[in-house]
């Protein structure tokens, strides 16, 4: 069990109320598990990655635990938080073509951060090298400024960094979207070869792009309105989908590489609730052909079969 | 950031060192005439004088101000005078035939030990014996003729216009010039010009182009004077006695060994230092100087109003070529509806005295015709003042407070100074209130100094005012202001109103020619101009601007004030003021003994 | 755009003016600000109707006098009433205010969004312009034109002063033009074949609101510190009081000299309470238009 | 980067040119007459006033037809010549102003690079905290609010008439002679500090201000918030932000220079100090067109000097522009 979420919730504070972009959510990841966590822009996936790691205002943390390799993790807290962050769980963020210093020659600027971890640079230079050979990046890149690296090459460098102290947990925010297909699918296999290659345990790979998912990970875990909607393995999501919402999605996955951003779910009337104050129970239900009574009280996100999780009365119905 | 601020303070010292350098270099960096050969540099003033200290010694330097329009720029005694930022150019270092002293109403003689008409074409000077120039070299009779045959010579030196009447000069002997003279004489502007003209070193001067004479900058001017240049700066001039002055054994020894006439860039720098005795004698015009007298801060020639001496006549010009302006007795009752005692004790806090209706300085009361002024002068009388508008035919037609003309056109002027003479605008809102009391629609409003002295030449004003007439020997210097003529398309130095009256232009030209001797004579035409000046009123004499001097007693004493015998002088630094007794002052200055 | 730059805001985009509002009823360096200069926007109202004085008249037969019942604000050397000229001041400093700082916004406005919109070459050009504008120092100008101007108003001065003055404005709102003329909806616009007037207007304008909002107030204050060392520097309209005219005659009449406070005290600190809240309610418009700031 | 620098260049002489023209033009469009206010007050008669104003009309060069006096005066321009101060007749202005400019070097440089840097500092400070920032950001932006001559008036009449502790005008005391004496660079400096204080105090606020809200700005920059995800300590976070927010600091004070020159201008006023701003002000009064122009000349080639070492400071300082990047 590498990392264990358990009912966390986590709000955006605005000035007209809280925005509920998380709800008690409840998860697992195990050791060396690729989970993939999907669904439309603003259902809360981003806000679930950043909460784990990095949970500053306006987000405000509400309840739930977190634990990683069984330790609890003080995610409300910024400061304690730091003796994690890197060395235990570390992002790839969404931003990575503007997220090194655009002032700093890259060498320095890792070395300098490094140090600050209280990590030798000196010790870990062969290593980083390694990792700059294995994604192809030459080793100038540390004498350059990031201006004057392609796109890819910045996503690579980032990755490579993000991963330079084999933390437990890695999350991808949105690597891909900013690639185009070809590079996509490289970056994708990187993920893939790190976590071979034990640089990382356990990943999370928030994309709009199933496709994506469907390469490289183990897990797909689909969320819907700040709520778990299901998750199991990947064959499963794609093959026999239960949630309502699921199926929808996987029905109408168009050909590979296409973003779910561009085409507003064509197949799916109406849109997501808002998240300022939204109706109890299902947040899907406006939407669900199948909704029925029950569907106004929240549903559970209960395991159906075996590492099958999904959260609807109507599943449960047949279940039961 | 440590080099920051390293490298900050090496420029500080850097450019500190440079604009201590440059000020200390400033002599060399006085202007060349025009032509740019022969440039004699000249010696820094430091290696001039070594043993010069850095700081001045107190007891021995006079500090002065007021006198100085700007930096000073030109050492000419030719040059024009709103040129004449270096005061004491006339004076200092150059002298004059003859002083005028306006205490006294007598003439002075100064390089000339005397000079008289032989006849009345033919005026001999004689030269006192043993005068010389700073330079060693002996100031001779050659010297003057040199000197007044410039004049001939060029004709845009301003008194070129002499020798319309001047036929010759010659020197008869190394101390005897006589002056030969053709037909109409302007007796009046000759002996004006007698204290005026500078005389100039032959053997420096016979060897400047036409250019240099003229408008050439004259640095290290070598004079004959009681004074040498020393130094000069931005905001300063500096003067050093002139040890083997001709005059010392003539008139005594100048106190000040050094002067420093100091260019205050505003009235309240200089109002600052005077209070606090860093200027012993300060010639601005400084607002509350009643009160910081009454005070004792400082001393005044007057303990009470008007405090100061009277130096020149503030007219206010009317544009007579203008309807309703072109009406005498339009203007005539405008003369009545100002409010002068208001300008006097408001605008200038009494340090001013009214103008007497002649215009004329009390200096010269002997030419004021007592009955005319009894007869037709006038004073603030808004009652009359609409009396005469009423009996003139101006009423106020269509009730709005204001009379319009005769032929019931509406009636609005505007009333001008320079924007910024505070105390000249004060003046003219008076005006234009007080004649709104009497009925008449008068506006103030400042134009900029440039767009008031066009206005002003090119008579394009409605009324202004104006007080360029200088401190004068004879009546005929502000009458020759006051009815410039011929009337021109730009009238640059009188007449401003463009009144146009042959009867009395006679008069002025008649009065030039009346032998300064012949008081009666001056008179009789003094009094016809008063009574043509006061029944026309073609411009309206307000106020006689102050002699502006207020003196600290801190180290110099024996100042010039009512009833001190011991030093009846101007206490003055202006310009044109040095022949006036300005120079008497210095010698009659005493220093304070430091116990 | 870090992620959390919130998805319910750019949703809620019907709601933005009573957002606005929310914000705004709750940002203390606004309301501070918007409180100070309204006070004086008042007094310069009524002001002239309290003043029981014209602000040139001689009221005072004993000259400089500090403040008491009968003036409030003392009088000047000439015993003129410091409280007349006073508040006759703070009406042409918010004449000028208005008038400058509108036309520099204006003519900047115009130039920022041409540029920004049309690009190639107007924008070349343009740029070049505002470089130039920009890099002349604008009191020097101000000082010849208005040395040889014969009759100045406060209307000319404040043209001038705009005339000088619009150049960062308008690279400000050339900037913000850029981004968004690439957004969505003015392609949108585009496509559904809008006039480009339109678009800027229509579709452009509403959106830089809060840019436009700033840009004025900034321009406001900046017109008002330029009439004010104009005058100073007895540049400014020869025929009208202003907190300008007053520190320059102030000083001219050795008021430094007598310690007549009372006098040079009003004017300078007028102008320094009006044009600091500007700013300071700028910052709070900015932080109630930009998100970012909010949290700090 | 060469494309970067001619385009730089270009404008500034486009600027040039166009500032001599205007320069040039507004005088000789304008009322007033200063051969006329230079002869006034000669009481000659009108004849006589007539043959003296041609005189100097001719020495002035005004006697020319306008489309050569414009030609004359970029000739004269490129050979340094000025032409003569009407006002400080016969000096040549170029003399007039070469006493001027180190009054303006001494007072402008320190002033300007002490606010730069003491205010890039103070707002950095400033977004540490809210608190920090309440107390520092108000008094930035009253002291950027304040006139400058208000300031000046301030400062001279508080330590000038009130503590008499410095002079309040001139350059150095006027009981002194130049020398490169002790007491006379003392003189020196404790008339220089008062205007260097007023104009260096409105400069802090403004910079102050400048660097606070482009901190705050960088703090939220993406690779901060990627440094606070892989938890490095707010120093470094701190350390990069304020490194990123100089630049746009520096090109903002390009920008500004042209409002510190004014700031200059209306101080040397207050307390007369011999500048150039004092010396613009005096030719103005007295129509000087010459000196007017020349001031305004001097005042433009100084500005564009110090805009295009701004730009070449920024090129090294700016990775983006250095590698060859346009830096717009």
């Amino acid at each position: 069990m590498s990392l264990r979420v358990e009912n966390l919730t986590v709000y955006y504070q605005t000035l007209h109320g809280d925005v509920r972009a998380l709800e008690s959510a409840d998860f697992a990841i195990e050791d060396g598990e690729i989970m993939g966590l999907a669904g439309e822009s603003g259902c809360g996936k981003t806000t679930l990655g950043n909460s784990l790691i990095r949970l500053t205002p306006p987000m405000k943390y509400i309840q739930g635990k977190v634990e990683l390799d069984g330790e609890k993790l003080p995610i409300w807290d910024m400061e304690k938080m730091n003796a994690f962050r890197y060395k235990e769980i570390s992002i790839i963020p969404q931003y990575a073509m503007s997220a090194l210093n655009p002032t700093r020659k890259i060498g320095k600027m890792v070395s300098e951060l490094l140090e600050s971890r209280k990590v030798e640079t000196k010790t870990i230079m062969p290593e980083l090298k390694r990792r700059l050979d294995l994604v192809e990046l030459s080793r100038e890149v540390l004498g350059l400024y990031p201006i004057e690296l392609s796109g890819g090459m910045k996503q690579r460098m980032v990755m490579v960094l993000s991963t330079l102290l084999d933390p437990s947990l890695l999350i991808a925010d949105e690597i891909t979207s900013a690639l185009d297909v070809s590079t996509q699918k490289a970056v994708a296999e990187m993920l893939v070869e790190f976590r071979d290659r034990e640089f990382v345990k356990s990943m999370i790979v928030i994309t709009h792009d199933i496709s994506i998912l469907y390469q490289i990970a183990d897990s797909i875990m689909v969320m819907y309105a700040g709520q778990l909607a299901e998750k199991a393995s990947t064959d499963v999501i794609m093959s026999s989908p239960k949630h309502p919402y699921t199926k929808l999605l996987i029905s109408s996955l168009p050909k590979i590489g296409v973003k779910y951003a561009e085409q507003k779910l064509a197949g799916i009337p109406g849109k997501p609730p808002l998240l300022l104050d939204p109706p109890t129970g299902c947040r899907f239900r406006e939407r669900c052909a199948l909704a029925f009574e029950k569907c106004v009280q929240d549903p559970p996100f209960l395991e159906v079969e075996e590492d099958h999780y999904v959260a609807c009365w109507e599943v449960f119905e047949k279940h039961a | 950031m440590k080099r920051a601020t390293f490298f900050l303070s090496i420029l500080l010292a850097l450019s500190l060192l440079l604009s201590a350098c440059q000020t200390a270099a400033e002599p060399t960096e006085v202007a060349e005439p025009v032509d740019e050969q022969e440039t004699e540099p000249v010696e820094e003033p430091v290696v001039e004088a070594p043993e010069e200290t850095v700081v001045y010694d107190r007891s021995e330097t006079l500090y002065v101000s007021g006198a100085a329009w700007g930096p000073a720029s030109t050492w000419n005694p030719f040059q024009p005078g709103s040129l004449a930022n270096t005061t004491g150019t006339l004076g200092y270092v150059y002298e004059t035939l003859f002083a005028y002293d306006p205490m006294t109403g007598e003439m002075i003689p100064w390089l000339a030990e005397s000079g008289e008409w032989v006849d009345d074409a033919t005026y001999v000077v004689t030269l006192r014996d043993g005068l010389t120039w700073s330079d060693g070299e002996a100031l001779t009779a050659d010297d003057v003729k040199f000197t007044f045959d410039l004049g001939q010579q060029y004709a845009a030196l301003w008194f070129s216009p002499m020798w319309n009447y001047l036929s010759s000069v010659t020197a008869d002997s190394a101390t005897q010039v006589t002056f030969a003279f053709g037909d109409d004489i302007l007796y009046q502007e000759w002996s004006n010009n007698l204290y005026n003209i500078p005389i100039v070193p032959e053997h420096l001067w016979s060897s400047k182009t036409e250019e240099e004479i003229i408008v050439g900058a004259n640095e290290n001017p070598i004079g004959s004077g009681a004074y040498l240049y020393d130094t000069h700066a931005e905001d300063r001039n500096i003067w050093v006695r002139n040890e083997n002055w001709w005059g010392i054994d003539v008139f005594g020894t100048p106190a000040p060994k050094r002067i420093v006439d100091i260019r205050t860039s505003s009235n309240n720098v200089a109002l600052g230092m005077v209070t606090m005795g860093d200027i012993d004698l300060s010639n601005n015009f400084l607002p509350g100087i009643a009160e910081l007298s009454k005070q004792g801060y400082v001393d005044t020639y007057f303990e009470g109003p008007p405090y100061m001496l009277s130096a020149n006549t503030a007219v206010l010009f009317l544009n007579t070529t203008l309807k309703p302006l072109d009406d005498a007795a339009f203007r005539r009752a405008l003369a009545f509806a100002i409010d002068v005692p208001s300008i006097v004790n408001v605008a200038y806090a009494q340090l001013v005295a009214a103008a007497s209706p002649s215009g004329l300085l009390p200096s010269l009361s002997t030419f004021e015709d007592a009955d005319v002024i009894a007869e037709l002068g006038y004073s603030f009388d808004t009652a009359q003042a609409q009396q005469i508008l009423a009996d003139a035919g101006y009423v106020d037609i269509d009730d709005d407070g204001f009379v319009e003309t005769p032929d019931g056109d509406p009636i609005e002027l505007q009333v001008t100074c320079p924007s910024g003479w505070t105390d000249w605008m004060a003046a003219i809102d008076i005006i234009a209130s007080s004649a709104q009391a009497a009925g008449i629609n008068v506006q103030s409003t400042y134009p900029d100094y440039g767009a008031w002295n066009t206005e002003l030449q090119s008579g394009t004003f409605n009324m202004t005012l104006n007080n360029w007439a200088a401190m004068s020997n004879t009546p005929w210097t502000l009458y020759n202001l006051l009815f410039r003529h011929p009337i021109q398309e730009q009238m640059q130095s009188g007449n401003f109103g463009r009144y146009d009256n042959q009867t009395i232009f006679d008069l002025v030209d008649e009065l030039a020619r009346v032998p300064m001797t012949d008081i009666a004579g001056m008179q009789a035409v003094t009094s016809q101009i008063q009574e043509l000046m006061l029944t026309e009123m073609p411009m309206i004499p307000l106020w006689y601007n102050g002699l502006w001097a207020q003196f600290s007693t801190a180290h110099w004493t024996n100042w010039p004030a009512e009833g001190n015998a011991d030093n009846p002088t101007l206490p003055t630094t202006w310009s044109g003021y040095w022949q006036l007794g300005g120079l008497m002052n210095l010698i009659n200055l005493e220093p304070v003994v430091a116990e | 755009m870090a992620t959390h730059n919130l998805k319910p805001q750019t949703e809620k985009a019907p709601k933005k003016k009573n957002e606005f509002l929310y914000f705004a009823l709750r940002n203390k360096k606004l309301q501070i600000g918007l409180v100070i200069v309204l006070l004086f926007l008042l007094l310069a109202l009524i002001g002239p109707v309290l003043a029981k004085n014209e602000p040139f008249a001689y009221a005072n037969p004993q000259g400089a006098q500090p403040p008491s019942s009968e003036y409030w604000l003392g009088t000047t050397f000439f015993g003129q009433d410091v409280f007349s000229q006073f508040v006759h001041g703070l009406r042409a400093t918010f004449l000028v205010g208005v008038l400058g700082g509108g036309i520099g916004t204006f003519i900047g406005i115009l130039v920022g969004f041409t540029a920004g919109y049309r690009g190639g070459i107007v924008d070349e050009a343009l740029n070049v312009l505002t470089n130039i504008v920009v890099v002349i120092p604008t009191l020097a100008v101000l000082l010849i034109i208005a040395a040889y101007l014969e009759v100045r108003s406060v209307f000319t001065e404040s043209i001038f002063i705009a005339l000088t003055a619009w150049p960062w404005t308008a690279r400000a709102i050339r900037a913000q033009t850029f981004s968004l003329r690439t957004r969505e909806f003015v392609d949108l616009a585009k496509m559904s074949g809008m006039k480009s007037r339109k678009i800027i207007f229509g579709e452009i304008a509403p959106n830089m609101m809060s840019y436009l909002v700033m840009a004025f107030i900034l321009q406001f204050g900046g017109a008002i510190l330029n009439a004010a060392t104009l005058d100073f520097i007895g540049l400014g309209p020869t025929n009208a009081i202003s907190l300008g005219l007053m520190m320059q005659i102030s000083i001219l009449w050795g008021a430094l000299q007598f310690g007549s406070w009372w006098w040079f005290i009003p004017p300078g600190l007028a102008i320094t309470a009006i044009v600091g809240s500007l700013y300071i309610m700028n910052v709070g418009l900015d932080e109630i238009f930009n998100p970012k700031l909010r949290e700090m | 980067m060469k494309r970067y620098f001619l385009r730089k260049l270009l404008i500034y002489l486009l600027t040039f040119f166009l500032a001599v023209t205007i320069d040039w033009l507004i005088p000789r469009f304008m009322p007033g007459d200063p051969i006329a206010n230079m002869l006034a007050r000669t009481s000659v008669n009108s004849n006589a006033a007539q043959v003296m104003y041609e005189y100097y009309s001719h020495v002035f060069g005004l006697d020319l037809p306008i489309w050569q006096q414009y030609l004359n005066f970029w000739g004269s321009l490129f050979h340094g010549d000025l032409g003569i101060s009407a006002y400080l007749f016969p000096t040549p202005v170029v003399n007039v102003l070469k006493r001027a400019v180190p009054y303006d070097i001494f007072l402008l440089v320190p002033s300007i690079l002490l606010s730069w840097y003491v205010g890039n500092k103070f707002g950095a400070f400033a977004a540490r905290s809210k608190w920090l920032d309440n107390t520092i950001s108000p008094l930035s932006y009253v002291l950027t609010a304040t006139p400058y001559m208000w300031l000046g008036i301030l400062l001279a009449w508080f330590f000038g008439i009130v503590l008499r502790i410095f002079p309040i005008a001139g350059a150095y005391s006027f009981t002194m002679r130049p020398t490169l004496s002790l007491p006379f660079i003392g003189s020196v400096l404790k008339h220089w500090f008062l205007p260097f204080a007023s104009l260096f105090l409105v400069g802090v606020g403004g910079q102050a201000i400048g660097m606070r809200n482009m901190i705050i700005y960088e703090l939220e920059a993406d690779y901060s918030h990627y440094l606070e995800a892989l938890g490095a300590p707010r120093s470094l976070i701190r350390k990069y932000a304020f490194r990123n927010a100089i630049l746009p600091q520096v090109t903002g004070l390009a920008l500004s220079l042209g409002v510190i020159v004014a700031g200059a201008l209306v101080t040397e006023v207050v307390f007369s100090y011999p500048g150039i701003g004092y010396l613009l002000l005096a030719a103005i009064q007295n129509q000087d067109y010459f000196l007017i122009q020349g001031c305004f000349l001097f005042i433009i080639i100084g500005v564009l000097i110090a805009n295009f070492i701004i730009d070449i400071v920024y090129v090294i300082i700016d990775p983006r522009t250095r590698r060859g990047m346009t830096g717009e």
